[in-house]
């Protein structure tokens, strides 16, 4: 019998791809699917319903100060009228762009340093490592506060800030996924065919290294959304007049005894958002390792 | 050899693994005796469950998702899946020991190779530390370990792949075991460094005169070492034979087909084709209908694709799974 | 073994310098406020101002001008604080103490929960116990510290009154004996500790609980089992050494990162610390007194660095720097 | 006469060490230690040796894909050590490899047309249309049913993804292969086929092959000449049957009397080598393997054994042969 002849047949259940095959095992995951439809809910509670609601942020009603809940107010009112529901939906927007903005640039700056380090080695990834390294030396949240105070206050620059300091975790992850990755022989097949460096970092390592990449950017979403409450708490974040979560909580704190419940609701929301998001963090990691049964 | 005292003795062994994916009947029906200071091969290729009988033996199955559903493992007439945890733990180790495939990983890279040999002498023998010692020394001198003072005190990561694997032939015996399972334990050593270990094997076979289960997918390296064979296939013995009957008669057509295609290396090259055994092996989930090589088998009738053959005595010690075993 | 420690000394020299620089040219853009000091602070003449000015090289470009600080840094020279109305370095040194405590319980009490926590998640792996222990994780990773602060003080300070709301001593404490007033710090730190340790402990019970899962898939594990030892020494001797090797880096290297939680949480309980230092040093842009206390962080990240680098290689025999 | 197609002059591989305080070159592994050898047009030269010996660092130097540290790889004529790899990368076309490993050598992000189709796409051969045809015929001729094209490598069993990595190598038709291991991870049962498929391809497509593999019964199957490597050198080098029933160098002795045998009935005269391979970083002085070797002799540790030809086309470096 000639090998030419040979009938194969092939040992999986059926063609799919990674994609799908990380989407129905994600859809097992009970956590994340729950966290997806609370983020979700956050979105839409964020930036849809705001489309249909009769007030502004800025909208104060001076004859209800520290207003409790009723029909009209749903949250109640703050010391200076303001609808809390309202405000909720607009600081969510902002919080929800911080958080994004500042996981998406670092990632990308991050995504090119570590590949470009983890992939050629040598000198360049000794001089890459040793910025990083620096970088990550540096005690961030104390940089943040001077930074903002230095630039000023600002959504962009918030954005800015945490971008300029959160590349270095995710530069050091890719670059160690690169490391292992090039060794492995499908890097050096390509390499034998005649595939070009870039070509080979950015269509047959990259693709292999995303699992880790999504994860860590999911957490980033949290972290960032954490960051921005802290400073703004502190006063060195988003303009006071502009409602964030965070911003709504230094309002807050000063009346906490007189209505906790202003500390209580932005709290919760920033809470929330970020389990979603670590959650559903958790939910992809798992997902996409094979070797993990669910 | 059949006067000699029964050591183990399987019978009908499954041990079932349940995952995601389905129930994987890795050992199925597995039978096989071990008589006293008798050497038996266990070959297959991967996934025929030669692994996980061992590890059943030791009962060391990882539990989830592993489990011993049924059969009994015999040893000195005791079953050894009745026993408590406690009472198996006192047999591991003392009276049955192990040795694994990766040299590299199975020692633990924070200890000293003396500290993890003399550890496993004081727990069993219950003596003092500086006899333990002593113990051990002589155990590293016995297993070919030059130098074994200085020895003592390095680190796994110090030493060479073959050394580590005398080390871990030291450690397990070092309590005068009845029966030493040897897990693949020179696939992952070069050829010469392969030979050194199976003649030292061999020697502390004979001179301490312990029984020994070689589990391997190298025919070539039970043909060297065992009395016995047993060649398994999808989680089933499909031939069981004395090491002489299996290469010069093979009965199954697994067996057969595998002689046939693997090259000899003590013949001259011909240009032709080996002839191999078609398909692959089947996949876990998916175990064909009847008998398990059906689907490979150039033999194979409507009979095979339905029934599951028994395994039966065709001569005297030789017993074969198979509905038409090839005439000798 | 003595070349690596040479060698990562060595490292840590352009890593101080190229932090102290981007510190320095961070704080530089605020302006300078040396002028003001004079303004604000009737207890400085001139002359000081004139032989500072000298010190920092105020006159001269910024390159320069970092040499200058940079020396005057390491030979003590912190400069005066603008807000305070006193030397850096005498501020700095009155207000570590606090935060040095209040660090050192939050990690003590963070390392005491989170590492058996995590151990026992692992081996009892998807019990009751696994799900409370990850339920809690996620819950800590996900509080915003300041928050958690205002939502205990809410439930201890206020709704039950066990705890005092902030600060750091009673009132006619100075007098009490070593044991009195230890108490009583610890009465006034226990909450602010906890609070800031939730993040660090939520993180360490699930990277102890991951290295230990890791570590029991090992081979030597089953190596260990095959020995006939009992699962105690299994699990204790050759599972957990392993386990916590990795884990001492992380622990080392989230002492730094303890600095900014405590800005925040000195922030919300009014302990006069390092945090509450700092932040009132930025938010005034009081120049020198940022500087130092940064530098301050800069040195103690790169100390707890290489305490991190050398504890690794002490627990992981493998690690041979030669 | 046989044409010529890749001779190997003194090829040298050194990986430095870096280490001390200031991170220098402190030492070299020497994987490669000034290597010749040649393969003609539609041969089969094997390069066998245990792990350490080189041959694998040998066989992707030789490509290039490691760049050599000194030597000359003369292909077809032409001295190619010193291309860059852009000038190397038209040349890639002529000359491939195929891998151990089925599992890792097959990025498992890609669908396995994708992965047979790609060596078409970098050198831009054919149209679309064209390539896609040519996938589907290299599957076939590979004995993979075209219509998995679409499957991912996870789906395919070890043998067939070899089958896979075989398609890859040979779909723009190089002229010369290296062969990494190719089975030594597959069940017993499958090498058969493989090796079955590659000497098969070997005589229809005409490629030379260079195989590497320690499994010493596969090596006299597939190959016309052999080889011998020990710690970064070739010791021996001769005729495939010449080598297996007159092996000269002690450690070609060594290696083929350590092989087992799957027959009980032959016993054999075993010649057990003392000790470990030496590192890499330091072999010992004169003749590598003079720390094993049953025979050494004081000039062993102190001269290198030069290559003698003691038969036609059989060379062995050794000091027994200088010894009258």
């Amino acid at each position: 019998m000639s090998p030419f002849e040979t009938e194969v047949q092939l040992a999986g259940s059926g063609p799919e791809s990674y994609f799908s095959m990380v989407i129905r095992r994600l859809l097992k995951h009970k956590l994340a699917v729950i966290s997806l439809g609370i983020l979700i809910s956050i979105l839409i509670f964020c930036f849809v319903v705001p489309l249909f609601f009769k007030y502004e942020p800025t909208y104060s009603d001076f004859s209800y100060l520290y207003g409790s809940p009723n029909s009209r107010y749903l949250f109640g009112t703050d010391n200076l009228g303001h609808d809390t529901f309202t405000r909720l939906m607009y600081g969510g927007r902002i919080s929800l762009i911080v958080g994004f903005s500042a996981a998406i640039l670092p990632i990308i700056f991050g995504i090119i340093v570590g590949a470009f380090a983890g992939y050629y080695g040598g000198v360049l990834d000794n001089i890459l490592m040793r910025i990083t390294d620096a970088f990550l030396s540096v005690p961030s949240f104390p940089i943040y506060m001077a930074l903002a105070k230095v630039m000023g206050q600002g959504v962009i620059n918030i954005i800015l800030v945490f971008s300029f300091l959160g590349w270095m975790v995710d530069a050091r992850l890719v670059r160690g996924m690169f490391l292992s990755l090039k060794e492995n022989e499908y890097a050096e097949a390509a390499k034998a065919i005649g595939v070009s460096n870039l070509r080979i970092m950015f269509r047959h390592l990259l693709p292999n290294a995303m699992a880790p990449i999504l994860v860590s950017v999911t957490l980033t979403v949290g972290g960032a959304i954490l960051s921005e409450a802290g400073l703004s708490f502190l006063g060195l974040g988003v303009p006071s007049s502009t409602p964030t979560w965070g911003n709504m909580l230094t309002n807050a704190q000063q009346d906490i005894f007189i209505a906790p419940r202003l500390v209580i609701w932005p709290g919760i929301m920033i809470f929330i958002t970020v389990l979603s998001f670590n959650f559903l963090g958790d939910g992809l990691r798992d997902a996409m390792d094979p070797r993990l049964k669910l | 050899m059949d006067n000699r005292e029964v050591l183990v003795d399987i019978k009908n062994l499954r041990t079932f693994f349940y995952t995601e994916d389905g129930v994987v009947p890795a050992v199925d029906g597995i039978d096989l005796t071990i008589h006293q200071g008798e050497v038996v091969g266990l070959v297959g290729e991967s996934g025929c469950g030669k692994s996980v009988t061992a590890l059943s033996i030791m009962r060391l199955i990882p539990n989830p998702p592993g489990k011993i559903i049924g059969g009994q493992i015999f040893f000195h007439g005791e079953d050894l899946l009745k026993k408590n945890e406690e009472e198996i733990r006192l047999i591991r180790g003392d009276k049955i020991s192990m040795i694994f495939q990766e040299p590299m990983t199975s020692l633990n890279p924070v200890y000293t190779i003396g500290d993890q040999i003399s550890e496993a002498i004081t727990l069993h023998q219950k003596i003092h530390a500086t006899e333990a010692k002593k113990r051990t020394i002589e155990m590293l001198h016995l297993v070919g370990i030059p130098e074994p003072e200085q020895r003592f005190s390095q680190y796994p990561h110090e030493m060479s792949g073959g050394m580590r694997q005398r080390v871990m032939i030291a450690m397990a015996l070092s309590s005068n075991p009845e029966l030493l399972i040897s897990d693949e334990a020179t696939t992952a050593l070069d050829v010469t460094i392969q030979a050194q270990i199976l003649d030292l094997m061999r020697g502390l076979q004979k001179k301490l005169g312990m029984a020994i289960l070689i589990i391997t997918h190298n025919l070539a390296v039970v043909a060297e070492m065992a009395d016995t064979i047993n060649i398994a296939y999808a989680g089933k013995i499909v031939e069981s034979a004395s090491a002489r009957e299996v290469f010069k008669s093979p009965r199954h057509p697994y067996t057969y087909g595998l002689l046939k295609s693997i090259p000899k290396f003590t013949e001259k090259r011909t240009n032709e084709p080996l002839p191999a055994i078609e398909g692959m092996v089947p996949s876990p989930y998916h175990m064909p209908k009847g008998c398990r090589f059906n689907p490979r088998c150039p033999f194979a009738t409507e009979k095979c694709r339905e029934e599951e053959p028994e395994i039966l005595e065709l001569t005297p010690g030789h017993l074969v799974r198979c509905f038409h075993p090839i005439e000798p | 073994m003595r070349n690596y420690i040479i060698r990562r000394l060595l490292q840590l020299v352009p890593l101080l310098l190229i932090i102290s620089f981007f510190i320095f040219i961070t704080l530089s853009l605020t302006g300078n406020s040396l002028r003001s000091l004079l303004t604000s602070n009737p207890r400085i003449t001139a002359e000081t101002i004139t032989k500072l000015e000298r010190i920092y090289g105020m006159d001269k470009p910024l390159l320069v001008r970092f040499v200058y600080w940079f020396k005057a840094f390491f030979t003590g020279e912190w400069g005066y604080s603008r807000e305070y109305h006193d030397a850096v370095l005498v501020l700095i040194k009155a207000r570590m103490p606090v935060t040095l405590a209040l660090m050192g319980l939050s990690f003590l009490i963070s390392v005491a929960i989170a590492i058996p926590i995590g151990i026992y998640s692992a081996l009892k792996q998807y019990s009751l116990l696994d799900y409370a222990a990850t339920a809690l994780a996620f819950f800590g990773m996900a509080m915003p510290v300041f928050w958690f602060g205002l939502m205990l003080m809410l439930l201890f300070g206020v709704k039950l009154g066990w705890l005092p709301l902030g600060g750091y001593s009673s009132q006619g404490m100075d007098t009490a004996n070593f044991l009195m007033r230890f108490l009583d710090h610890l009465k006034y730190l226990i909450m602010p500790a906890i609070v800031l340790g939730l993040q660090e402990m939520a993180s360490w019970t699930r990277y102890t609980r991951s290295s230990m899962l890791e570590v029991l898939r090992m081979d030597y594990v089953r190596t260990a089992r095959a020995k006939g030892l009992s699962e105690r020494t299994v699990i204790y001797k050759h599972a957990l050494r392993n386990a916590l090797i990795p884990i001492i880096t992380l622990l080392m290297l989230a002492i730094p990162g303890l600095f900014g939680g405590a800005v925040l949480t000195e922030t919300v309980f009014s302990i006069s610390g390092i945090g509450r230092l700092l932040y009132t040093a930025i938010t005034t842009s009081d120049t020198f007194l940022s500087m130092g206390t940064l530098m301050v962080l800069a040195i103690l990240v790169v100390i707890f660095n290489f305490a991190a680098d050398l504890l690794y290689a002490i627990a992981d025999p493998r690690i041979k720097y030669s | 006469m046989a044409t010529r197609l890749v001779e190997v002059q003194k090829l040298k591989k050194w990986f430095p060490i870096k280490g001390g305080v200031f991170s220098t070159t402190v030492a070299s592994v020497r994987a490669v230690d000034e290597v010749s050898f040649f393969i003609d047009q539609g041969e089969t030269l094997s390069l066998v040796g245990e792990s350490g010996s080189g041959k694998t660092t040998t066989g992707r130097t030789m490509l290039k894909l490691l760049q050599p540290t000194s030597g000359k790889i003369i292909y077809k004529g032409k001295d190619i050590s010193k291309l860059t790899p852009n000038q190397m990368r038209p040349l890639r076309r002529n000359m491939q490899i195929m891998f151990q490993d089925p599992y890792g050598s097959l990025n498992p992000r890609m669908p396995v047309g994708d992965i047979i189709r790609e060596p078409l796409d970098v050198h831009s051969i054919g149209t679309r249309k064209e390539r896609q045809q040519a996938v589907a015929t290299m599957m076939e001729t590979v004995g993979l049913r075209p219509e998995y094209e679409r499957r991912y490598p996870h789906e395919f069993s070890g043998g067939q993804r070899q089958r896979i990595g075989v398609a890859r190598a040979i779909i723009i038709n190089p002229e010369l292969l290296v062969l990494d291991e190719p089975i030594s991870a597959l069940d017993v049962s499958i090498q058969s086929q493989i090796i079955n498929l590659l000497q098969e391809l070997q005589q229809r497509l005409n490629l030379t092959y260079l195989f590497i593999a320690h499994d010493l019964a596969v090596v006299r199957h597939m190959s016309d000449r052999v080889a011998v490597m020990y710690l970064g050198k070739i010791v021996e080098t001769a005729d495939n049957d010449e080598l297996f029933d007159h092996p000269f160098h002690p450690y070609t002795q060594a290696l083929l009397s350590a092989v087992p045998v799957p027959d009980p009935d032959v016993k054999r005269e075993r010649i057990i080598l003392q000790g470990d391979v030496p590192s890499p970083i330091n072999p010992p002085s004169g003749c590598h393997f003079r720390t094993r070797c049953p025979y050494a002799m004081p000039i062993c540790k102190e001269q290198e054994p030069a290559m003698i030809e003691v038969a036609p086309g059989h060379t062995v470096a050794c000091h027994l042969l200088t010894r009258k």
